[in-house]
């Protein structure tokens, strides 16, 4: 009998679970506590596990993620939670500079295990400081890895697998995946950091995404089921390491890849999915141009309209599937 | 100083506030906003101590200060709406209202953002040789951030026009100073940048306006910046979704029973300024004033969605 | 006849002939007075600007660049220099969340001329906190221009054009560039941003660089040609707003692209170069798998033969030339 | 507290940072140093307050501290030197020398970067209950950054046991205090955060030791954080790099006439703790052990280009 819950209530499950165990695990944020935290992530935890395990901070992103990098090298499982991925900016130093890099400056000799969670995304009407996307840095900064769950099953696995992970986790949850809900087990179990996922099968376009946008990729796929067109769709679900494996697999069969990322186009990760299947063997087994569906190089405007135009959508994805399936130049042509 | 219109600017935040709050509860607007309902007399106490030419940076919690600055509230009502003719064209909603060119230079979405800026206008102000003077407010959740430390001090050392006011509603969303801070007062923080510190009741706006007015004059006379503590609460919650878990609701009629504009109204009854009840008049006036912004902002256009990708770069 | 200074004095005489032209432009960084900087790029200035206008501050990096934003707004034309690009991580929000963002969020009712300069880049031995090359996050937002001049004649041409832009730009210069001589007039003159340069012409390969490693793909070019490959050479100058245009003419041409970036690889600007090429007609003008020169995805390690081994060089882009050239497989074989 | 063994330890500081500068100046180091003569009684006489189980976290101008806390002088040499059997196996350098399982936390070559380490440190031990405490030290230049301000807050409202030591030797880089704050004391920041602030000759082992004492033991009892300020001095440049533009060679005279070590030595021949002159055979020892270190180092084993691709994760 499958167990539905929200997004929300299994990232909550994940960590009282984790927290139970181990009682080295806390969460500390801003608003975590009696406030349940900004998206009610928390809600309830901090009557569980009190204030010390659920600790509500100043505004503080530095000195507090400062804090839990301390605390994780001195064997503690910390959890930071920014509030909204936009003030993570403020933490910059302390996520780049410090715990990507102590392991390796120290030359082997540390350990980080931080898990800061923090939700990104468009879609509430927040405007340009408080919807941006900006996961793409920090699969840019060796050191970090960077976990960007789309369902409710994989919040709760992945999140688990980041809390046993001895490295420094970037988990991106999206405000717009909170309330989805999906069959989630109440016993523990953990999905790898590192592996992507084939959700749906198809032959003839490779349709790669990550977070909320994943859900736009499938929902793109059934409407063009009814058009004859198949859509293999993969989530990837971790975006550093990238499961480069399972996307050239697919693209090797499809022979044409759509990368779907809600993040702004230019320079956005879209960019190394596509890269890394045309630098390799895969690009002889493009039979089309590759495409990206992306936010447009826009900061996300207040208005509803208008952050719907700059943002993919499974619109957009249906546009870009047939366009890319219509094109008839170039060396097939 | 006219008090009477002091008094009515108090009033037109108020109701500003009250009517967006309502707009939200009815899911009429988009995205969040943060009210400013039991603060309006630093707002105002704070701008009616300043002159012409002189700016201010503000914070998410920004109506209060726009309106005591004197945006237009037909524009600001429209940019609540999302639409063309409001101050942002709609791309920038509560949390991004600004009027550069007047002096307002905006509101801010990040705690502490725009605390660097105001040292910023300050910096021009005394580079070009003018006694204006930049007031920074911001909460005292801005108070905890780092960047409160680095602009305090640069504007110390190079006596910058700025006057710091911090707000102290007690709470920086759910967080109160009492935990946040292990001191009693967020003015004693000055005196280790070497400036002035006061702490003013904020409910009061006369306490307020002289506290601004001497800092105004300090910093315009070359005398460097201050920071100003004003006691003030916060009577809605955080922002459109709180429910409030934080704090009692004893504590919340607590701080209402010292209203800042019942006791303003009352002071100039008492001084023979205001005629009895005359206030409840001002405010019916401000109400329909409010009414009459929305109204006309919801017949506005909205923007072309193509604009989205306009404005990017200049 | 040549008039040969150093990259270091191309810079400095441009912001001293803007200075002297415009009583609103300043220099505004840590230790820019009498210590003349930390790589000497400001020495003498002090001297003659004085203190108001070549403006030791604190270690206060969100602070004054901070306060510079609030300068520009007022209508001045404030230059920040940050001591080694690491450290724009204590700026990120001043950058991101505010200079990138104020004009759009305000409607388009501001305009903030910032000119924020810094030294990237590795090869010094300074490891892993003074070594990096983030300049691809900031061409991933939006609001933001990125430049990064690799010749003497470049940085003052740029440098003066970025000092007239009305948006910020960030200005990257190269700790190893510093000592460069090159020609440069001593009159003003401008280079657009966002224009590219083809450096170096030729039939077979397109090589794509910009900043120090332009050099490594010239040097590469050089070595090449030898062995009867002739690369053409594109350096790109400014990477935000990307010039995609002078990429695409030259791909099309040779139809045969390699990247040369210094920083890391994953998730690097090098990805941008290539998904815009493969994403459009262009690549059915490809005929080999395009490839990446960058830095290993690790942080920078002290040892001098350790940091050698991860860095880019022009032995690296000769053979990732010559594998290019090689590869006898796919389509074509 | 063997008086003796705390001299030679600063004299091991002194020639070890002697004859690195002497290497940079040779050319035979890559990158950067940042040398601790002068401040020698800082490190030594706040780390001699220390138990078994305290931590400290560094800086950039770190080896005097690494030294002080017992790091092995091998080790030290031969990362420095890039060798395999450096601490950080040549991958870290001067600026990270780290001994994470006995306590060092990690020289940082971020200014202010390990301030929120050292809390995080303290957090763990007070959620474990155990009585021990964290030493952060910090430069003048780190009072300026805005974690400062982060971190002490955290601290103070959390009862966190950790002592802040910031260095005051009157520079950063160029940047000196007189022209970086407004105000006489770094100390005097402290009370802003509710925490016991003191100002400490920093040229006197004697004096620091007490202070650093009493502020651990404080912390150890739970009574939380203090910010000791030791007024010192550096002697040398910046980093290898530098031409000492910004102040006088008679304020570097002025400064050395108040040597750390000759002070505590003297004192010591004044106790009867040391024979007349017994400290230039100590020095010439240390000196011998430094030589020794750098030579030994010397001929260490590079690591293996390819172990720069190791590490990035655990
Ligand atoms: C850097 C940053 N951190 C967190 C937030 C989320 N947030 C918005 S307002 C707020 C509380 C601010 O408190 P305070 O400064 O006291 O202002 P108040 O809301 O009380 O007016 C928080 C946590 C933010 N916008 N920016
Ligand atoms: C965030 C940051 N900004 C700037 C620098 C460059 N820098 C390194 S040390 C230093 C001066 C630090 O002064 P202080 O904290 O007083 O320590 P001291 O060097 O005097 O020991 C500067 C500017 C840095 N490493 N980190
Ligand atoms: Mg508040
Ligand atoms: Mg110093």
């Amino acid at each position: 009998m499958p167990r539905d819950i929200t997004y929300r209530e299994a990232v909550r499950e994940a960590m009282t679970q984790a927290m139970r165990e181990d009682d080295s695990v806390f969460l500390m944020g801003e608003d975590v506590g009696v406030y349940g935290g900004a998206f009610g992530v928390s809600r309830g935890m901090i009557e569980e596990f009190g204030e010390e395990r659920v600790v509500d901070t100043p505004l503080s992103e530095a000195g507090f993620v400062g804090l839990c990098i301390g605390t994780s090298l001195m064997g503690m499982r910390p959890i930071a939670e920014i509030q909204f991925s936009d003030f993570i900016t403020h933490c910059m130093d302390q996520l780049v500079n410090q715990a990507a890099k102590l392991r390796y400056m120290f030359g082997g000799e540390a350990e980080v295990p931080l898990v800061l969670r923090t939700p990104g995304g468009a879609g509430t009407g927040a405007a340009a400081q408080h919807s941006q996307s900006l996961e793409d840095w920090f699969i840019h900064v060796p050191g970090l890895k960077v976990v960007m769950p789309s369902t409710p099953y994989d919040a709760k696995g992945l999140l688990l697998a980041s809390l046993d992970d001895p490295n420094p986790v970037i988990f991106y949850e999206h405000k717009l995946l909170y309330n989805k809900k999906g069959d989630v087990p109440e016993e523990q179990y953990r999905i790898p950091v590192g592996e992507a996922r084939i959700s749906r099968e198809g032959e003839d376009v490779t349709v790669v995404a990550a977070g909320l946008v994943h859900h736009h990729a499938l929902e793109a796929a059934d409407a063009l089921s009814g058009e004859g067109v198949e859509a293999e769709v993969v989530d990837l679900r971790t975006l550093s390491p990238m499961d480069h494996e399972t996307v050239r697999g697919s693209v090797e069969k499809t022979g044409k890849l759509v990368v779907v990322e809600e993040d702004v186009k230019t320079a956005g990760w879209g960019a190394e999915v596509i890269s890394r299947i045309v630098e390799s063997e895969s690009f002889y087994a493009l039979d089309r141009a590759p495409a990206r569906v992306a936010g447009a190089d826009t900061p996300i405007p207040y208005n509803k309209n208008l952050e719907a135009f700059i943002r993919p959508s499974p619109e957009k994805v249906i546009e870009a599937v047939r366009k890319l399936l219509d094109v008839k130049v170039g060396v097939y042509s | 100083m006219n008090h009477k219109e002091l008094l009515e600017k108090m009033l037109l935040i108020r109701a500003f506030d009250e009517k967006v709050n309502e707009l939200y509860a009815e899911g009429k607007v988009h995205g969040t906003a943060h009210f400013y309902v039991g603060q309006e007399a630093v707002a105002v106490g704070v701008i009616s101590a300043l002159r012409e030419g002189d700016v201010i940076t503000s914070t998410h919690r920004g109506h209060g200060h726009a309106i005591a600055f004197g945006l237009d509230i037909d524009r600001m009502a429209a940019e609540l709406l999302g639409k063309a003719s409001g101050y942002c064209h709609g791309k920038g909603g509560s949390m991004h209202i600004a009027d550069v060119k007047a002096g307002m230079l905006g509101a801010n979405g990040i705690v502490g953002g725009s605390m660097g800026i105001a040292c910023g206008a300050g910096w021009a102000f005394r580079r070009r040789g003018e006694e204006k003077v930049a007031v920074c407010f911001f909460g005292d959740g801005a108070v905890q951030e780092g960047i409160f430390n680095e602009a305090l001090n640069l504007a110390a050392i190079w006596d910058l026009p700025v006057v710091f006011v911090c707000e102290n509603n007690q709470y920086a969303m759910s967080k109160s100073v009492k935990t946040a801070f292990d001191t009693d007062t967020l003015s004693g923080r000055a005196s280790g940048y070497g400036m002035p510190g006061v702490t003013v009741d904020g409910m009061s706006l006369l306490e307020v306006h002289e506290v601004a007015s001497e800092a105004a004059e300090l910093a315009r006379r070359g005398g460097g910046p201050t920071l100003i503590e004003a006691i003030t609460y916060r009577y809605l919650g955080h922002s459109k979704s709180d429910a409030n878990l934080y704090r009692t609701r004893e504590e919340i009629q607590q701080w209402r029973k010292r209203d800042p504009i019942a006791h303003f109204a009352s002071e100039l009854e008492k001084r023979g300024e205001l005629q009895k009840d005359e206030w409840r008049e001002l405010e019916h006036a401000a109400r329909e004033r409010i009414e009459e912004a929305f109204e006309k902002a919801s017949e506005q256009p909205e923007p072309e969605p193509e604009s989205a990708l306009e404005d990017v770069y200049a």
